[in-house]
C-alpha cells in the first residue's frame, strides 16, 4: 500500500535479480536434498542428490557475484544464513515440501523446463561474468530437464497408481506456475539492459513443451488459465518456509562468530 | 557310490587348482570356477559392504540441511552422494556372483544381511559429520586399501575406484576437524566430543579380535584378505593418534601409550559387551536405521513398479514397430 | 385447497408471533418454534463461526513449536486451545439448532461451508501471532459483543462466554505488539511488517459493504445482529488507529485521516478483488488450510471408531451385566 | 572413558536433577503441542494442548528454581533456548517424534504412569519449595495418567485397527522405557537428603499398573526383561532431539539480545 518513488540503480537491481535466482535454487535444492538416503531406488539417490548439488552451486555463484557488486564486505553465506522469510524471495513452487516422489518430479519438470528456456537467454546476457555462468549452469539445466521428463514419462504411462499419483501432484501444484513468469521493475530495468530475460517470449514454448510431455505422459493437461497464486518475489510465502530456514540456519545463527568455511 | 567318489574327487581337484590360482596371486573373474563357499563368503562380504556405505548415507545425511556453510553442504552432500555411488558399484560387483541387488536388499530389509555397525550410532553435532570423515572413513581406508588386493577382481577393482574418493573423504573431514579444533572454545569443545563418541566405536570397526573371527584365516587363505583384524585396527590407531595429536585432540582413552621398541601405539580394551550388543540389534540406531531403509524402500515400491511397467510398454510397442 | 391455505394461514400467525417476540427482545431457546429460514440463517452462521475458530489454530498454531520464551510459548498454546474450546462451544450450541456436528464438519470438508477468510492469509513471523491477537481478536470482539445479544439464547450466550477470552487474547496480544514495538529495531521492523501485511485482510473480516450484503438486513431485522458490516468495521478502525499511534506504529493506509466533525477515523478503500478471491479459495493459504483439517480429519478417522466401538462394546456388557 | 573424580555437592545435584525433571517434560510438552489443530477429535486438541501446556509450566517452574539455586544470574529461558543437544538430559523416550494418535497414547501412558508415581514421592521431599511444586504438579499429572489410561482401553478394545495400532506403538516404545528407571549419583546423592525418589521403590507397582491396563485393553504385554535403550541422562539421545531444538530456538537465537517475555 505504500508507494514505491525512489528510483532503482542498475546496480540495485542486479543484485535483486541475482538474489532471486540463487533464491529459487538454494531453497530448491534443500527440498531434493531431504530425498538424501531416501529414494526409491539408488540410482534416484544419486541423481536427485546430484541436482541439488547443482542448485546449490549455481546459487552460491549468483550469491557470489551479487555480494561481489553490492561490495560492501559481505560474504555469499550471509546472504544464505542470515535473512528471514520476507528477506528471501523465492517462488512458492520451490519451498513447498517435497511430498512424494511423484510430486518431485512434477514440480522438478515444471521449474526445468522454465529454466532451460530462462538460462539460454541468459546465456547470451550483456554482462560477461554472469553469462558466463549461466552458459555453464545451462549444461546442467538441461540434463535436469531430461532426468525429470522421463520420470514424467514413466509415471505418467507406468501403473494405475503411479498415472494418478502424478496427476495429481501436476493438480495440486499447478496454481504456482503462473509466478514463475512474474516480472516487475527490476526485470524492466535489466531487460533494456539485455541481461535480463523476458520470461513473456518463451511463456509459449514453455506451455508446449510442458504440454506436450504431459500429452505423452497420458495425463491431463491442467488448465493454464486456472487461479495464479501469487508472492514470493516480494517476499511473500507459503508457512513452508520458515520451517525449512530454521532448520536451516540455526547452527550457524547460534555461532555467528565461529569460521565454518 | 562310484560315481560319487568320482565327483568329490573332480571337486577336490578343481579346489586345488583354485587355491594354486590364488597362491600364484591370480586374480579370479566371474565366470572362472570358484568353490561355493567362496563364492558365498565373498556375497557376504561384499553385499555387507554395500549396505554399509547405502546405510552409512543416513548418519552423514542427516546433516545435509543444517551444514553451517554453503560450501561444507556442497562438500557433505558430494559425500553422502559418493556413498550412493559406492553402493552401486558394489551392488553390481555382487550380481557378478549370481546374487541379484533385489534378492540382497531383501535380505538386509529383512534383517538377515549386517551392515557396518558404526551407522547405528547417531549424528548428534556437525562435528560428528568432521569426525566420521576423519575416523570412520579411515578406518574404511585401511580395511579398503586391503581388499583394494583381492583375489576377486570385481571387487578389488570396485575397491580401488572406491579408495580413492574415501581417501578424499577422509582428507575433508581431516580439514573439517583441524578447523574445528582451531576454532572458537565452543567449536574445540564440540569436536573434541564427537571424538570422544566416535573414537571407540570405529575401532570396533574391524571387527573382534583375531582368535574371535572364524572366517578370516579362510578369508587370508583365498586372498580376499591379507591382514587380520588386530593388524588392521593397530595401523588405524598408530596413523590417527598421530593425527590427533597434530591438531591437539585427546583420544579418550587412558591406556593409550607408544612402545618405543615397536614403533606402535598401545591401546586400552575395547568394550566388547557393547560390540556385540550393537551387533545383535540393539545399538543406539539400529532400529531407526532399518526404519529408515525400509519406509524408502516401502515408499519407493510405486516408482519401481511404474518404471518396469513403462519398460515392458516402450518395448512392446518397439516390437510392435519393427 | 382450503387445508392448504389454513395451513398456510397458521404459518403466518406463526411468524408474526415470532417476530413480535423478536421485536419485544425476547430471548429465542431450541425448543421454540422459530421460521425455518431463521434457523437455517443461523445454523450457517453459527457453523460458519465454529469452523473459523477450528482453522483459525492453525495460523498460530504454526508458532507454537517456535516461541522465543517459555511465557509466550505458554500463552499461545492456551490461545490455540481456548480456540478449540471456542469450536467445540459453538458446535454444541449449533446442535441445539438440529444440525450436528458431524453433518457441519463434513460441510466444510467438502467446501461446502465457508469459514473467516482472515485463516486464509500465512503467518510469516513470531510478530505475526502479536499482531493476529490484537487486530483478528480486536475485531472479533467487535463483532462477538454484538453477537452476545442475539436473539437466539445459546448463541447469545456461548457468546458471552468466548467474548470474555477473546478479550483477554486480544489485551495479551496488545501487550506484545506494544513491546515488540518498543524493543530492537529488528523487532520494530517485524512488527511492522506484520501490522502492514494484515490490516488490510482484518478490515476485510467485517464483510462486504452493506448495500453488498444481502444477508444483513433480515439478520438485524430477526435480532441476530445489530449493527451493519460497516457500522462495525468503522467501530474497529476507531479503536485500533488509536491503538496503533499509542505505541508508534503506522498504520498502512495513505488516505487514513481523522474527520474531527463525525469523530470517526475516515480509511481507503479495501481491495475487494483481493477479498473477493479469497472467498471464492484463491487465497494465500484457502488449499493449505483445508488440507491441514483433511489431514487431521482423515488421520482421525481410526481412533474416532475406536471410541464409537468401544463406547458400544462397554454398553452392551452393561446391559448384559444388569 | 574419563573418570569424573570431582565430588558433587548437593547443590549441584539438585540443580542437575532438576533440570532433568525439567528437560523431560519441555521436550515431551513440545512433541504434544505439535498436535495442536491436527488432532483426530476436537476434544483431543483441547486435551492434549492442556497436558503440553501443563508439561510446560512444570517445566518453566523447575528450571526457575534450577536457576535460583545455581544463583548465577541465568534467566529459566537460557537453559531453554541456548542448550544444545549434548547439554540436553531429557530420557529418549520424551524425544521420539509424535508418531500416530496411538504412539502419542502409548508413550502418554507410560510415562505418565512413571510420573504418578515418582511425584507421590516428590510431594514429600525433604524440600519445601521443590515438594510443594511437586504437590501441586502431581494433581495434573492424575488427570494425565486417567487421560492416557482411557485412550488406551478405547483402542486396545476398539476396533481390530486400533487395537494393531497401539499395540505396535507399545512394541516400538518399549525399549525407551527402562531408562525411565535410571539412577546415578545425583540420584544417589538427592535420595541421602531425602530429596530425589528412589525409582527402584516403585518400578512393580509401575509394571503392574502397566500390564493390568494393558490386559484390560486386550493388549499383549511386551517383555520387560527385552533390551532396554540407554541414553538421555547423560546427554546421548537419538537424532530427533537435534531438528526439535534447531526448530524450538531458531527465532530466539536468531535475536539474542532482544526482549520476547
Amino acid at each position: 500500500m505504500t508507494t514505491q518513488t525512489k528510483t532503482l540503480t542498475k546496480k540495485e537491481a542486479l543484485f535483486d535479480y541475482l538474489v532471486r535466482l540463487a533464491d529459487d535454487r538454494l531453497i530448491l535444492g534443500h527440498r531434493l536434498s531431504e530425498w538424501c538416503g531416501h529414494g526409491p531406488i539408488l540410482e534416484e539417490d544419486i541423481a536427485l542428490a546430484n541436482i541439488a548439488l547443482d542448485y546449490i552451486g549455481h546459487a552460491a555463484s549468483l550469491y557470489e557475484y551479487a555480494v561481489e557488486i553490492e561490495d560492501e564486505g559481505r560474504h555469499r553465506d550471509d546472504l544464505v544464513y542470515f535473512r528471514n522469510d520476507p528477506e528471501y524471495t523465492n517462488l512458492k513452487i520451490t519451498e513447498l515440501p517435497k511430498g512424494d516422489f511423484g510430486f518431485t518430479i512434477a514440480r522438478q519438470f515444471l521449474f526445468s523446463a522454465f529454466s532451460f528456456y530462462l538460462y539460454q537467454i541468459l546465456a547470451d546476457a550483456d554482462d560477461e561474468q554472469f553469462s558466463g555462468m549461466a552458459a555453464k549452469h545451462l549444461k546442467e539445466v538441461k540434463y535436469h530437464l531430461r532426468h525429470s521428463r522421463e520420470w514424467v514419462l514413466r509415471l505418467g504411462d507406468g501403473t494405475e497408481e503411479s498415472h494418478q499419483r502424478i496427476q495429481d501432484a501436476f493438480d495440486e501444484i499447478w496454481t504456482y506456475t503462473g509466478a514463475l513468469f512474474y516480472q516487475d521493475e527490476i526485470d524492466d530495468l535489466l531487460q533494456d539492459e539485455e541481461i535480463a530475460a523476458d520470461t513473456k517470449s518463451f511463456k509459449t514454448d514453455w506451455k508446449n513443451l510442458v504440454s506436450d510431455t504431459l500429452k505423452e505422459a497420458t495425463l491431463e493437461v491442467p488448465d493454464f488459465d486456472q487461479y495464479m497464486a501469487e508472492g514470493g518475489r516480494k517476499g511473500l510465502h507459503t508457512e513452508h518456509l520458515g520451517h525449512l530456514l530454521a532448520e536451516m540456519q540455526h547452527l550457524r545463527r547460534s555461532y555467528p562468530d565461529a569460521n565454518w568455511e | 557310490m562310484l560315481q560319487i567318489l568320482v565327483l568329490m574327487s573332480e571337486e577336490s581337484t578343481n579346489k586345488k587348482t583354485f587355491q594354486e590360482r590364488i597362491d600364484n596371486g591370480e586374480t579370479i573373474e566371474p565366470k572362472d570356477d570358484m568353490p561355493d563357499r567362496y563364492r558365498q563368503q565373498l556375497i557376504r562380504m561384499m553385499s555387507q559392504h554395500a549396505h554399509s556405505e547405502v546405510v552409512g548415507m543416513l548418519p552423514e545425511g542427516n546433516w545435509i540441511t543444517r551444514a553451517p556453510s554453503l560450501r561444507r553442504k556442497m562438500i557433505l552432500l558430494s559425500k553422502v552422494q559418493d556413498e550412493a555411488g559406492h553402493g552401486l558399484y558394489l551392488y553390481s560387483a555382487t550380481e557378478t556372483l549370481g546374487a541379484s541387488r533385489k534378492e540382497v536388499i531383501n535380505q538386509l530389509l529383512e534383517g538377515k544381511a549386517k551392515y557396518s555397525s558404526i551407522f547405528n550410532y547417531p549424528t548428534l553435532s556437525w562435528a560428528d559429520v568432521a569426525v566420521i570423515g576423519w575416523l570412520v572413513d579411515g578406518a574404511a581406508i585401511i580395511n579398503q586399501t586391503m581388499l583394494a588386493r583381492s583375489s576377486y577382481g570385481p571387487y578389488s577393482r570396485a575397491m580401488v575406484r572406491i579408495c580413492k574418493e574415501e581417501s578424499f573423504h577422509k582428507k575433508q573431514g581431516y580439514e573439517m576437524v583441524a578447523q574445528m579444533a582451531d576454532g572458537t572454545s565452543e567449536q574445540q569443545e564440540m569436536i573434541q566430543d564427537a571424538v570422544d563418541r566416535w573414537w571407540w566405536p570405529t575401532l570396533m570397526m574391524f571387527g573382534p579380535h583375531d582368535e574371535d573371527s572364524p572366517n578370516s584365516e579362510e578369508l587370508i587363505k583365498w586372498g580376499v584378505k591379507s591382514k587380520t583384524n588386530d593388524e588392521l585396527r593397530q595401523s588405524f590407531v598408530d596413523r590417527h593418534v598421530q593425527e590427533a595429536h597434530t591438531v591437539g585432540l585427546e583420544i579418550p582413552d587412558p591406556d593409550l601409550e607408544y612402545n618405543e621398541e615397536t614403533g606402535h601405539w598401545e591401546f586400552g580394551e575395547i568394550d566388547w559387551d557393547e560390540f556385540w550388543n550393537v551387533v545383535k540389534g540393539n545399538g543406539p540406531m539400529n532400529k531407526q536405521r532399518m526404519k529408515a531403509r525400509r519406509e524408502a524402500h516401502e515408499n519407493g515400491e510405486w516408482v519401481r513398479e511404474a518404471a518396469e511397467e513403462y519398460a515392458r510398454k516402450q518395448k512392446l510397442s518397439k516390437e510392435k514397430a519393427s
